[in-house]
């Protein structure tokens, strides 16, 4: 398994050529276009080839109720769901709503945690690829405007 | 009759005493913490040191996972680089401190007689750097933030003890300086720093909520997320100043060190855990 | 009729710049007394900038605006230096 | 030039977590400079890939949406003591940084 396959294919390279190239020369496999979508569907549409993901409880989504900070809210993800290929952030209200794409190596387990940004209040969604399907679960964040703090 | 006067006279005097001891730093302090323990009764004293996150467990917990790995570790280890490195005359930094270690950050805010003035950490590591022949570093520098940072990290654990020693009145001029700014009201809003962290500590100010005074200077410098960067105690005295509306002081004025003195007096018994994250 | 005009308007500058310096010795009050506001030393330069370009009743207007915030700067560090005992937490 | 990338791991049993924290501004390309007024050009981390003895455990493909100096968490297990453990991103003006750690 190498890096960047999952959505590289998506750009029509073959698998083939990706497997035999040093993995120096594989950073173009940033899905540029799934980034710059300026909505939700569009995104997954982009990064997954389909907006359709099927609710599921075994994803484990945690995010503050409220952000203290819009600039730092911490996020986790974990799910149980077996054969995990990517999981991906989506802020629906953020201007490019795709956050960060995270490709699961066998031997990784589905648990990231990270810290994004949240330009206003908003559904935040975790989108698991797994072999059988695309997976999500949406919770929303409340950003608030402060001035002192600290 | 005269016996009668003198009588009145020790009375008078021990009253007088009695009076001014009431109004100590250490029966200051006293009340101080008397009253956010009874405005804040589940919380404990220990706990005061975290600040609004001792208040607010949702703030709490989303603070908690920026400290599973702050940003101000970079700070921490550039500050260890630069304590460890040599000063151009071949000297250390430490040599200008006598003290272990740990002990370095808790020695200030301290009176010194000799010059009248209240000495800051900051304003200490200057005086190192000139006396090696070395020019100042700025108070908001990443120098100097990140050798604080480092100070701050090595003291950790260690307690806030600030002295008002009784035999110099130039500490107590000082500390009163402090107590007098810390609750006289200013600016174009008319708030007093009581205003916000005494009275109204826990309250909601638009979208923050106020903390408690006690425990305000144990975790400095502090990284802030929405300047993703650290800053100094002093540097958030001159925010809060103009969020009043007030014009904010130079950093190190006397005015912030007689402030940083009665403060830090206040959090006496706490540990020392900076540096923070915040907000 | 040119020579009039000149004279009004020197004539306004003179009270401008008097009032001007009435706003800036409060302000310079204020600051002694640790009091200064925010937006005070602004203001002044903004009426300042405004005389400079002969937008005098703007100019007045912001001079106007600093010397009240110099003058309620000073009469809050006076009221505070009586009452700030008042809040002392006992 | 010293690594701005620090890593925090722990193992118990063949299981690693690894934390990872970078100096990155993650600029938006919105956001104005506070003294000029200019907007500051947009500058991220694109691609972030963490390898365990060279085999690629997870990437990162990442949006201005990451918050200024990222941070990552993940697990990894079949890892034990002394495995090489390699952190590296691009970013998107071309610039890089990596380091690397040996699991104790």
């Amino acid at each position: 398994m190498q890096i960047g396959r999952r959505f590289v294919l998506k750009a029509g390279v073959a698998l083939a050529t990706i497997a035999a190239l040093p993995r120096a020369l594989l950073a173009a496999a940033w899905p540029v276009n799934a980034f710059s979508a300026e909505t939700a569907t569009g995104a997954l549409n982009e990064l997954l080839g389909t907006e359709q993901t099927t609710p599921s409880d075994q994803i484990n989504l945690d995010v503050p109720v409220i952000a203290e900070n819009g600039a730092v809210v911490p996020i986790t993800i974990t799910t149980t769901l077996s054969n995990v290929e990517s999981i991906s952030i989506v802020v629906e209200n953020n201007p490019r709503p795709l956050a960060a794409a995270f490709e699961i190596m066998p031997g990784t387990l589905p648990e990231i945690s990270s810290r994004i940004k949240m330009g206003e209040t908003s559904d935040v969604m975790a989108v698991v690829k797994t072999d059988s399907g695309i997976y999500s679960t949406s919770k929303q964040v409340k950003v608030t405007i402060g001035g002192c703090g600290g | 009759m005269r016996k009668a006067a003198a009588v009145l006279g020790v009375i008078v005097a021990a009253l007088l005493v009695q009076q001014n001891a009431l109004a100590g730093p250490e029966e200051d302090r006293l009340a101080f913490v008397a009253y956010f323990e009874s405005r804040f009764p589940e919380i404990p004293f220990a706990q005061f040191a975290n600040g609004i996150y001792a208040i607010d467990s949702d703030a709490r917990k989303q603070w908690l996972e920026i400290e599973e790995f702050p940003p101000y570790e970079f700070a921490v280890e550039r500050g260890n680089e630069l304590w460890h490195k040599a000063l151009p005359d071949g000297q250390m930094l430490a040599d200008c401190f006598a003290a272990e270690l740990p002990d370095i950050r808790g020695q200030f805010p301290r009176f010194d007689v000799a010059s009248g003035e209240v000495i800051t950490l900051e304003v200490a590591i200057n005086d190192c750097r000139i006396e090696h022949n070395q020019p100042s570093l700025a108070y908001d520098s990443s120098e100097m933030i990140d050798l604080t940072a480092y100070l701050a990290f090595e003291a950790r654990g260690t307690k806030v003890d600030i002295r008002v020693p009784e035999d110099q009145a130039g500490a107590l001029a000082a500390y009163e300086s402090g107590k007098r700014f810390y609750y006289s009201k200013r600016g174009q809003l008319n708030f007093a720093c009581a205003d916000c962290h005494v009275a109204s500590a826990g309250q909601w100010v638009r979208a923050d909520r106020l903390s408690a005074s006690i425990g305000h200077t144990t975790h400095f410098p502090v990284y802030r997320s929405k300047l993703g960067g650290m800053i100094s105690l002093q540097k958030r005295f001159a925010g809060c100043i103009r969020d009043v509306r007030a014009k904010p002081f130079e950093l190190q004025s006397t005015q912030y060190r007689n402030l940083e003195y009665f403060l830090s007096y206040m959090s006496n018994g706490l540990e020392w855990n900076g540096p923070g994250a915040r907000k | 009729m040119l020579i009039m005009a000149l004279i009004a308007l020197a004539g306004c500058s003179t009270e401008f710049e008097r009032r001007f310096d009435e706003a800036e010795r409060l302000r310079a009050e204020a600051a002694a007394a640790g009091s200064e506001w925010l937006e005070t030393v602004s203001l002044l330069e903004q009426a300042q900038q405004a005389a400079s370009r002969d937008d005098l009743d703007t100019a007045m207007e912001l001079v106007e605006r600093a010397r009240f915030q110099a003058e309620m700067a000073v009469k809050q560090a006076a009221h505070e230096a009586e009452t700030w005992t008042g809040r002392v937490v006992k | 030039m010293a690594s701005n990338i620090k890593i925090k791991t722990k193992i118990s049993g063949d299981l690693v977590e690894i934390k990872s924290l970078m100096i990155h501004p993650m600029e938006t390309g919105s956001r104005k400079d506070p003294e000029t007024g200019a907007l500051v050009p947009q500058h991220h981390i694109t691609q972030l890939t963490f390898t365990h003895n060279d085999q690629v455990a997870l990437v990162a493909n990442l949006s201005t949406a990451i918050s200024k100096n990222p941070y990552f968490s993940y697990k990894f297990r079949g890892a034990k003591a002394g495995d090489v453990l390699k952190v590296s991103w691009v970013d998107s003006k071309g610039g890089t940084d990596e380091l690397e750690t040996v699991l104790k």
